[in-house]
Formats: C-alpha cells, sequence, structure tokens
C-alpha cells in the first residue's frame, strides 16, 4: 500500500498496472474512478480507487489512514489502565468487545482472573454490543443498496440496547464499560429486568427485517452470488468473523477458544455455504439471534457475588508478551502486547477484524459492477476508526 | 382547427431552422453542433405540423430528436473530441466545397424562379382528422413491400453497427 | 374583447382547437401553475410520507406540520450559491436542466384533465407526450457530459441508456390500449388522449379490464416502465446516491438542481396521467356502469367537496391536538387557517356550476395522486436494482411480455 | 403579409439542403459530416411533406421512410466512426484514407 502522505498521486495506482492516464475511456474502456474518502458508502473515510470498463470493475485499490490516529503508539505512553479508554474509538459502534478483548489481554498479563459475576455481566454486554453491531451493518447495508426503510427501524431497536447501556456506565457509544479485573460498576437496579425486556422485544424486530429483506426480490438479486468468496481464499487472507463463516467455515474464537465464560453457555454457530453477500446477511441474521440467546441464559444464571478481582492500583505487569484474541462482531480482534515491566506497556499491537477483512475486498468485486463494490463493502461491515486506528 | 398567425409562425420556425442549421456546420464543439441540430429538428416538427402533417411531426420528435439525436450524443461523449477542437476545423478543399454548393443553391434559385407557376396555389384541404390513420392505411398497403424492406434495412444496420463498434464479440 | 372571451364558454371542445388565444393562455398558466404547486406538494408528501414509513415525523418546524417546508426549501435554494465547475462547458451545463424542464412541461398541454379541460387536443397527443417526454433524456446525456467528471459521466451513461430502454417497453404497452381504442363500431382508432378517454367511455369499460387480464398486463409493464423512465426508485441508478453520489446532477447545485427537481416530478406526474388516461378511464369517475343514474351522479358529483371537508377536518384534528402552549401559537393559527381554506374550497366544489365542472379534474387529479402515492411506497420498500439487472429486468422480461400482450390484443380484438 | 404558400416551404428545405452540402463538404469533423448528412435528408422530408399537402399522403410515408433510413445511417456511421476512432485516435474525416488498416 502506499504511502497516504505521498502528494504524487500515482504512487497509489502501484498494483493497477496504470500507464499514462487514458485520454479517453473508449479507446481503452479503462476507466479510474475515486470513489472516497467523501463518499456517502464507503462507511467512513475509505477512498477505494476503482479501475473500471464501462460498469465492470477490473481492479480496486484501497487507500485508508484518513482516520489515523496512532492509536497503538498512543498505548505506548499511557499505562495500562489509562490506555483503556483508548479502545473504545477504535470500533466505535462495537465499543464493548473492543473493551473486552483488552481487558482480558491485559488480565491474561497479569495473570489474575475476572471474579465469575464480572464474567456475566460483560458476557450479557458484550453480546448486546453485538446485536448493537450488526443492527447498525444491516441498516448501512441496506441503505446502500438502496432501501432506505430497515435503517431507520433498526436504529430505533438500536436505541433499547444503548439505552440499557447508557444506564449501566453512563456512555452509549463509547462505553468504557469495564476494567482490568472485572467491571467498575455494578449493575444498576433493574438491569435483568430491561435486559429480559428487550429479549423479548426484539425477536419480533428481527422478523420484522427479515420480512423486509430475505424474500425481497430486488434484495435478492442483488446479494445472491455478488462478492463471493472461497474458504481458501479467506483463510489466505485471514478473513474471519461472519465474512468467514458465511464461507462455510465454523470458526468462532467463542467456540474454538473460549474467553470470558463463554464455555458455560449452549449456542451455535451459524454458517453459509456460498460465501455470498446474501449469505453473510443470513449469518449475520442468525447471529443475532444466537447472541439473544446467549444472553438469555447469562441473565437467567447470573451470580451474585464481587465484580473486581485484586489487582493493584499501579500496574506493573511481568516482562512478557501476550496475545489474546477475541470473537468481535466483525470478527477476530486481537491484542497483542509486550510488557517491559514497567507501568507502560512497551508495544500494543491491534489485529483489527475490519482491516485484514476489507483485503478481501479486492478478490470479492473483481468482475464485478459498480454497484456490487457498494453491496461488498457495506457486506465486509467495515469500520473505518478500526481499519486505520 | 383554425390555424394561428401562420405566416408568424413559418417565418419563426423556419428561421430557427435555418440558423441553428448554420450553427451545426459552423460550431468547433460537436455537443454544440448537435444540440443546434436538435432544435432546428424540432422547429422543423412545427413546420410539418404546420404543413397538417401531425403523425411525421410526431415521429419527428420520437425518432429523431429522442432518437438519433440521443447516438450521437453518445458517440460524441465516447469519442473524446477534444484534440479535434484544436485543429483546423475546415478541410483544404473548403473554397471548392463552397463553389460547388454555392452552384448548387443556384440551381435550386434558377428551378424555383422558372416554376414558381408550376405549383397550384390553392392547395387542397388536409386531412388532419385522420392523419395517422389515413397514413397508416398507405404504409401497411400500398407501401407493404417498402415498409418490410426498411425494417429489414435496420436489422442490416444493427448488426452492422454492433460488429462495428463492438471490440469483442 | 368581452365577446371573444366569453365566446369560449359556450363550445364544446379544448380552447386549442377552439382557436382562442386567451383561453388557451389561461389554461397554460393555470396547468403550468397547477403542477408547480403540485409539485411543491408532492415534495412535502414525501417527505411526510416517507418519513411516516419510517418510523419519523419528516419536516415538522417550517409551518404547522411542516407546511411550508417546500416554500422554504425553495427559498433556500433560490438563494444558494450557484456553482459551475471550471472545467465545465459553460453553455451545455446552463441549457440542460432547462431542456429537461421543458420536455417535462411541455406534455402537459395535451393531458386530458376533463373533456374540455386540456390546453389542446392534438390527434397525435399520445405520440407527441411520449415523444416530448422522452426529449428529457438529452438533458440527462448533457448535464452528465458537461459537468465534465465522471460520476455525473457515468450516472448519464446508465440514464440515458435506462430511459431509452424502458421507452420500448413503454410503448409496445402504449401500442396495445392503443389498440383497444379502435374496436368499436366505427373501427377507427385514435392518439388523440381526449379521444382514448372517449373511446373508453364508449365502450364502458376502462381499458384496465378489457379483455382481462391483457389490458391488466399491458397496464403493470407500463406502471414498471414508468418508474424507470421517471428514474424513481427502485430504478434509481442514475442518481444512485450510495454508488454515484448523485449521479448526472452531481456537480449542479441551488437553482438548477431546483430545476432538475422540478422536472423530474413534473415528469413523474406526467407519465402517471399517461397511464390514468391510456387505462384508467381518465376524468371518469369511478363505477360508471353499475352505479348509474341521476342519484350516483350526484352522489359523487359530491365527492370532491366532501373530501376537500375531510382533509379540512385532518387539519382542525391537527390544531385540536396542537400543544397548548405560547410557543405553538402563531403554528396553531396557521394550521387552523389552512383547514379553514380548505374547509371553503370544499364548501365551494358543493355549489351546483363549479360541482359540475370540477368533478372531472378532481376524478383524473385523484387517480394521478394514487400513482404518486405508489412511487413513495415504492420508494420506501424496495432496494436497487443493479444495472445489468436492469436492462435484463428492462430488455428480458417487460419486452417480450408486451409484444406478446401486444399480439395477444389484436388477435383477440380480431376475433371478437 | 404574403400568404404562406408551397414555395416558401420549398425555399427553406432548398437553403437547409445547400447548408448540409457546404457542411458535408467542408468540415472535417466525421460527426459534424454526419450531422450535416441529417441536415440534408431533413431538408429532403421538408420537400416530401410539403409537396404531400398538394399532392396526397405520399409524401408523409415517404419522409417516414427517409427517418428510417436516417436512422440506419447514423447508427452504420457512429459505428464506423468509433471503429476508426479506436484504430487512428482521430476523427478527421480527411484522414480517412486507407481502405483497410
Amino acid at each position: 500500500m502506499a504511502d497516504p502522505i505521498t502528494k504524487d498521486p500515482t504512487s497509489y495506482l502501484s498494483h493497477l498496472e496504470l500507464g499514462e492516464p487514458d485520454k479517453t475511456f473508449l479507446d481503452s474502456n479503462e476507466l479510474i474512478i475515486n470513489m472516497g474518502p467523501q463518499h456517502p458508502a464507503t462507511h467512513g473515510v475509505l477512498r477505494v480507487i476503482l479501475k473500471l470498463d464501462g460498469e465492470k470493475v477490473l481492479g480496486t485499490e484501497c487507500v485508508i489512514g484518513y482516520l489515523h490516529r496512532g492509536v497503538e503508539k498512543i498505548a505506548e505512553n499511557r499505562t495500562y489502565t489509562m490506555f483503556n479508554p483508548y479502545v473504545d474509538r477504535m470500533d466505535y459502534v462495537a465499543a464493548v468487545s473492543n473493551g473486552l478483548g483488552y481487558c482480558e489481554a491485559v488480565e491474561k498479563l497479569l495473570n489474575v482472573q475476572a471474579p465469575p459475576r464480572a464474567n456475566y455481566i460483560r458476557v450479557i454486554l458484550t453480546e448486546l454490543n453485538r446485536i448493537a453491531s450488526h443492527q447498525l451493518w444491516l441498516g448501512t447495508h441496506a441503505l446502500d443498496i438502496g432501501a432506505m426503510t430497515p435503517l431507520f427501524y433498526t436504529f430505533r431497536d438500536r436505541e433499547e440496547i444503548l439505552k440499557i447501556f447508557e444506564k449501566y456506565c453512563g456512555a452509549r457509544l463509547t462505553t468504557h464499560a469495564f476494567r482490568i479485573g472485572g467491571c467498575q460498576y455494578e449493575t444498576y437496579e433493574g438491569f435483568e429486568a430491561d435486559v429480559k425486556k428487550f429479549l423479548d422485544f426484539f425477536p419480533p424486530k428481527i422478523d420484522e427485517y427479515e420480512e423486509l429483506l430475505t424474500t425481497n426480490r430486488i434484495w435478492v438479486e442483488r446479494t445472491v452470488g455478488v462478492g463471493k468468496i472461497s474458504a481458501a481464499d479467506c483463510k489466505a487472507l485471514g478473513v474471519t468473523g461472519p465474512v468467514l463463516r458465511a464461507s462455510g467455515v465454523k470458526w468462532d474464537i467463542r467456540k474454538a477458544l473460549p474467553y470470558a465464560n463463554y464455555s458455560e453457555f449452549d449456542f451455535e454457530i451459524p454458517t453459509g455455504q456460498n460465501g455470498d453477500t446474501y449469505d453473510r446477511y443470513m449469518v449475520r441474521m442468525q447471529e443475532m439471534r444466537q447472541a439473544l440467546r446467549i444472553i438469555r441464559q447469562a441473565v437467567e444464571r447470573i451470580p451474585e457475588g464481587p465484580i473486581m478481582a485484586k489487582v493493584p492500583k499501579v500496574m506493573k505487569p511481568p516482562v512478557g508478551e501476550v496475545y489474546h484474541s477475541i470473537e468481535a462482531p466483525k470478527g477476530e480482534l486481537g491484542y497483542f502486547i509486550v510488557s517491559d515491566g514497567s507501568t507502560q506497556p512497551y508495544r500494543v499491537r491491534v489485529r483489527p477484524p475490519s482491516f485484514v477483512n476489507l483485503q478481501a475486498l479486492d478478490i470479492m468485486v473483481r468482475g464485478a459492477l459498480v454497484a456490487d463494490v457498494i453491496a461488498v463493502i457495506g457486506t465486509l461491515d467495515i469500520v473505518l476508526g478500526e481499519v486505520d486506528r | 382547427m383554425t390555424p394561428v398567425a401562420t405566416p408568424f409562425f413559418f417565418y419563426l420556425l423556419s428561421g430557427l431552422t435555418l440558423v441553428s442549421g448554420v450553427l451545426v456546420i459552423t460550431r468547433k464543439n460537436a455537443v454544440h453542433s448537435a444540440l443546434a441540430l436538435i432544435f432546428g429538428l424540432l422547429a422543423q416538427a412545427g413546420l410539418y405540423l404546420m404543413l397538417y402533417a401531425p403523425f411525421v411531426a410526431g415521429v419527428q420528435i420520437i425518432l429523431y430528436a429522442g432518437g438519433i439525436m440521443v447516438l450521437f450524443l453518445f458517440v460524441i461523449m465516447l469519442v473524446n473530441l477534444e484534440r479535434s477542437q484544436k485543429e483546423a476545423q475546415f478541410n483544404k478543399q473548403w473554397l471548392v466545397g463552397l463553389l460547388a454548393a454555392g452552384a448548387l443553391g443556384g440551381l435550386f434559385v434558377a428551378v424555383y424562379m422558372r416554376g414558381q407557376g408550376l405549383f397550384p396555389e390553392h392547395a387542397p384541404l388536409p386531412l388532419e382528422g385522420s392523419n395517422t390513420q389515413q397514413v397508416g392505411v398507405l404504409l401497411y398497403g400500398q407501401y407493404m413491400f417498402a415498409f418490410e424492406i426498411a425494417s429489414l434495412l435496420l436489422l442490416v444496420a444493427i448488426i452492422g453497427a454492433v460488429v462495428m463498434a463492438k471490440k469483442r464479440i | 374583447m368581452l365577446d371573444y372571451i366569453t365566446s369560449y364558454l359556450g363550445m364544446n371542445t379544448t380552447p386549442g382547437q377552439a382557436g382562442n388565444i386567451f383561453w388557451a393562455t389561461v389554461y397554460i398558466l393555470v396547468v403550468f401553475g397547477g403542477v408547480s404547486v403540485a409539485v411543491m406538494a408532492m415534495n412535502w408528501l414525501e417527505r411526510k410520507a416517507l418519513a411516516h414509513f419510517q418510523i419519523r415525523l419528516g419536516p415538522m418546524r417550517v409551518g404547522p406540520h411542516g407546511l411550508l417546508q417546500p416554500i422554504a426549501d425553495a427559498i433556500k435554494l433560490f438563494t444558494k450559491e450557484d456553482i459551475i465547475p471550471a472545467e465545465a462547458d459553460k453553455f451545455v451545463f446552463w441549457i440542460a436542466p432547462l431542456i429537461i424542464l421543458c420536455a417535462s412541461f411541455t406534455v402537459y398541454i395535451v393531458v386530458p384533465f376533463g373533456p374540455t379541460h386540456a390546453i389542446t387536443d392534438l390527434n397525435i397527443g399520445i405520440l407527441f407526450m411520449l415523444g416530448v417526454s422522452s426529449l428529457s433524456v438529452l438533458g440527462v446525456v448533457m448535464a452528465g457530459w458537461a459537468s465534465n467528471s465522471h460520476y455525473p459521466l457515468i450516472g448519464s451513461l446508465r440514464s440515458s441508456a435506462q430511459m431509452i430502454s424502458y421507452e420500448v417497453a413503454m410503448g409496445m404497452a402504449v401500442v396495445s390500449a392503443i389498440l383497444m381504442t379502435s374496436l368499436n363500431k366505427t373501427g377507427t382508432g385514435t392518439l388523440s388522449m381526449i379521444g382514448i378517454v372517449q373511446a373508453q367511455q364508449e365502450q364502458q369499460v376502462w381499458f384496465l379490464f378489457k379483455f382481462f387480464p391483457l389490458g391488466l398486463i399491458a397496464f403493470i409493464i407500463f406502471a414498471i416502465a414508468m418508474v424507470a423512465e421517471t428514474n424513481r426508485a427502485p430504478f434509481d441508478l442514475p442518481e444512485a446516491e450510495s454508488e454515484l453520489t448523485a449521479g448526472f446532477h452531481t456537480e449542479y447545485s441551488g437553482l438548477r438542481w431546483s430545476l432538475f427537481m422540478l422536472g423530474e416530478y413534473a415528469a413523474m406526474i406526467a407519465v402517471s396521467s399517461i397511464a390514468v388516461t391510456l387505462w384508467l378511464g381518465g376524468w371518469m369517475r369511478p363505477f360508471p356502469n353499475t352505479l348509474s343514474g341521476e342519484t350516483w351522479d350526484l352522489v359523487f358529483s359530491l365527492v370532491p367537496g366532501l373530501s376537500f371537508l375531510g382533509l379540512a377536518l385532518i387539519a382542525f384534528i391537527g390544531v385540536a391536538r396542537m400543544p397548548k402552549h405560547a410557543y405553538f401559537r402563531i403554528q396553531t393559527i396557521g394550521l387552523a387557517g389552512f383547514g379553514a381554506v380548505l374547509g371553503l374550497i370544499g364548501l365551494a366544489l358543493f355549489a351546483p356550476p363549479v360541482r359540475d365542472r370540477i368533478q372531472d379534474i378532481f376524478w383524473f387529479v385523484a387517480k394521478v395522486a394514487v400513482f404518486m402515492y405508489l412511487y413513495i411506497w415504492y420508494r420506501a420498500t424496495f432496494p436497487r436494482y443493479r444495472f445489468d439487472q436492469l436492462m435484463k429486468v428492462g430488455w428480458k422480461v417487460l419486452l417480450p411480455v408486451a409484444i406478446g400482450v401486444l399480439i395477444l390484443t389484436a388477435i383477440v380484438g380480431v376475433i371478437f | 403579409m404574403v400568404p404562406i404558400t408551397t414555395l416558401h416551404y420549398l425555399v427553406v428545405a432548398a437553403a437547409l439542403f445547400v447548408l448540409g452540402v457546404i457542411g458535408v463538404l467542408t468540415r472535417r469533423n466525421v460527426v459534424i459530416v454526419l450531422m450535416s448528412i441529417e441536415l440534408i435528408l431533413n431538408a429532403v422530408n421538408l420537400n416530401l411533406v410539403a409537396f404531400s399537402r398538394l399532392w396526397g399522403l405520399h409524401g408523409q410515408v415517404f419522409s417516414i421512410f427517409v427517418i428510417t433510413d436516417a436512422a440506419a445511417e447514423a447508427a452504420v456511421g457512429l459505428g464506423i466512426l468509433i471503429a476508426f476512432f479506436r484504430n487512428k485516435e482521430t476523427v478527421n474525416v480527411d484522414e480517412v484514407d486507407l481502405l483497410k488498416w
């Protein structure tokens, strides 16, 4: 990938094998289009350079970095506790998952265990956040394909989740809900009732979304067979999450390498067969239902007890390194932390699912049409805050 | 229908036709030429209406202005003409061409001057009310064969255009 | 002079045919003004209805229930800076929106709002309407080309390909309806818009139900093609905002952009009125056969007044539901005034002379309004087609079906 | 004012025809040459329709054939133009000097 700071625009076009810009596009039938960073359908500030033959996509080049804030570098100058809120700002629509991943990674480094009640709260909030993230994805993805209405429906229902977050920790989006070693806050009064109410409220809403889209003829035509990617390609590129599962690989870190207390819950990993946009849509819809199932079990079994393990006020983890990954709504979210024994991490490296999944864009859209590029960007479910960090 | 202010509209429409004709052959930019041609064609459709030929006027609007000219604009958009705008617009034999055209015009003038008296001044009553029907009857009756030939011509043109314009078939 | 003006009133024909310049001018002004008002109303209605589809409120701030929103929009667009890109072809850029506007307003010359309520009645009426409305594709192509930018260029290429493709299916569907006009005693068909409605009157059937289901299929084909023709959802690829930002009018702003919108909405109303004329009996009231007779005529002639009174009632309910707070006082008064105006119009429509003259127009407009609502409904419900799928639908589904219907209509017409 | 006779229309048609001929003979741009041919065809059409007012509708029928022909001509002509442009990168008519390339 070219240096985004370079002023020379041709430096981006490295692998598109461009000669001098074509005078006409009839002559060569090639047209270079710059999609983004200011474009309504690139989900933020993604810039995609498309090489087109008429409407057919011959190649793409993603230019990222417009939202780069140097999160990983900031970590090196903050203590372990101080860095915690920063991770919320990476994938800001799934802030809880990010916080969970970071807290657990540091806990692993410190060798402490969060108490069971904290783990239950973590699971409930994380799964709620998974639903919220999928809702946002569904709304924007449908909007990209031209269906306006689902966006408003999903936002209406996402509001219920955000209200629970707000009541729990005071923030709606960048929650900073967890602390290293457990949770900062005890659940508020009526938390369980609120969650249970949501559990009853939400399934009919999923049916409503599905009613609008699943059998809609145009939706099916726009998504079936679009942006196909094989399981082998997914593995080769390191694609994870719903995109991988839609290609038929039953890989979910909650099952494969259980973290928190996911091993105690009974749920299924929905998979698809074809790896196209429609399958990814179906997988995510199923995941919302499975998340509800997990939350129901968790909320019924939530034990009493402390919510914070014993962690030192000034954290000085032993020298060493740790890699810990969780299943974020978008895929495998991993934290690699190197400790030099001081209060500040020597190095933090995040493996963001969006960034890795974005690589698949080129494979998925080659030979497709411009409209499919939009559908595929939507279906990859990327958040630029996480891609650029 | 009683015609309203016939001479005025005749001069207006024919003036528009001729002015746009001049613009077509003098503009540098082919899109401007095409635009002028479209206006000319529409004005000419007005002339057809004045000649009690509403069906031809309708066909003129649909086929010429709405069909053929879109094709022209399409091609102009596809072939980038910026380079040709900077080159000489008229070829080397322009003087000869102009003279030949002038001679042709002179011929027309002479013919009309001589033959002025040959036109019957009182036109027969126009059949405006059922014009479309009459045209249809002629088209599918007496000119049936010509009509079929025309459809064949269009087919050939379609195939020819596709074969020539497409790189890979 | 006065004689000249009043002489038309006794005549039983359109001002254009009567050759009466004064009344023709009046009609032109009334129709064009009415269409402009309808476009504004449509603008408000679309935002409002779409909002309620999507559990929102829509415009609420400017005037009671956002009723003045279109006016505020218009003022905003008029005063906005009018940007012409430096590399654009200035003349073509300037004239493209005018072409679209002219094309979509000119067709109203032949729209028959009633047996005498049309500016004129050309005997190539429907051909004229199709032809002139197809001219707007020129404006689209020019706008895209003149902007000298990639997105508008792709948008205009898409748009022109789409409009030309769907015109074919549309034309075929129209021909099958025209064929039905010739199935009367004399065997002469007509292309005149008024003649087409009169043919339905004579044959005592809306062409929608003629040779069931042939008329219905032709109508459905037209209804689909007309959505594509006007670039509306689900066929709004030329201006698909998620793909091409705004398609052919990406580079336009301010007044010029509003001209595009005006043209688009006017074209929507125009094609809807073609559909109403050809298949839904034009200005005829519903059930002219089963519910005929003096009493029913009277009952149906009261409907325009009653519907306006109903609208007034809705406005007054809105007044009653307004929060009783000083902040809302002006809004409440405004809404009450609006309701009062609607009510007065409703009462005026009960007067027999007005009633007789107005009910044709009312039924025509009401039928067109149904189509306008459908447009909004489509937009709220459907995702967008992809370009190749759009072409597939146009050429591989609609066109063969339309030709089949045409042939079948001809065969059935000859047999019966 | 002089009443408008058929001759008036014929004069307009002749003028249009001459304009078209000038365009064909002097312009270098193939697109404009093709448009000039359209002008010529239109002049012919105007003549036919003007005469049809005197001698029945055959002229109008013929003008419809002429329009059909114009459509075919435009399609083929523009097809040739695109093929030509693709090979020689120019639209100048006086550079069409090879029968095969």
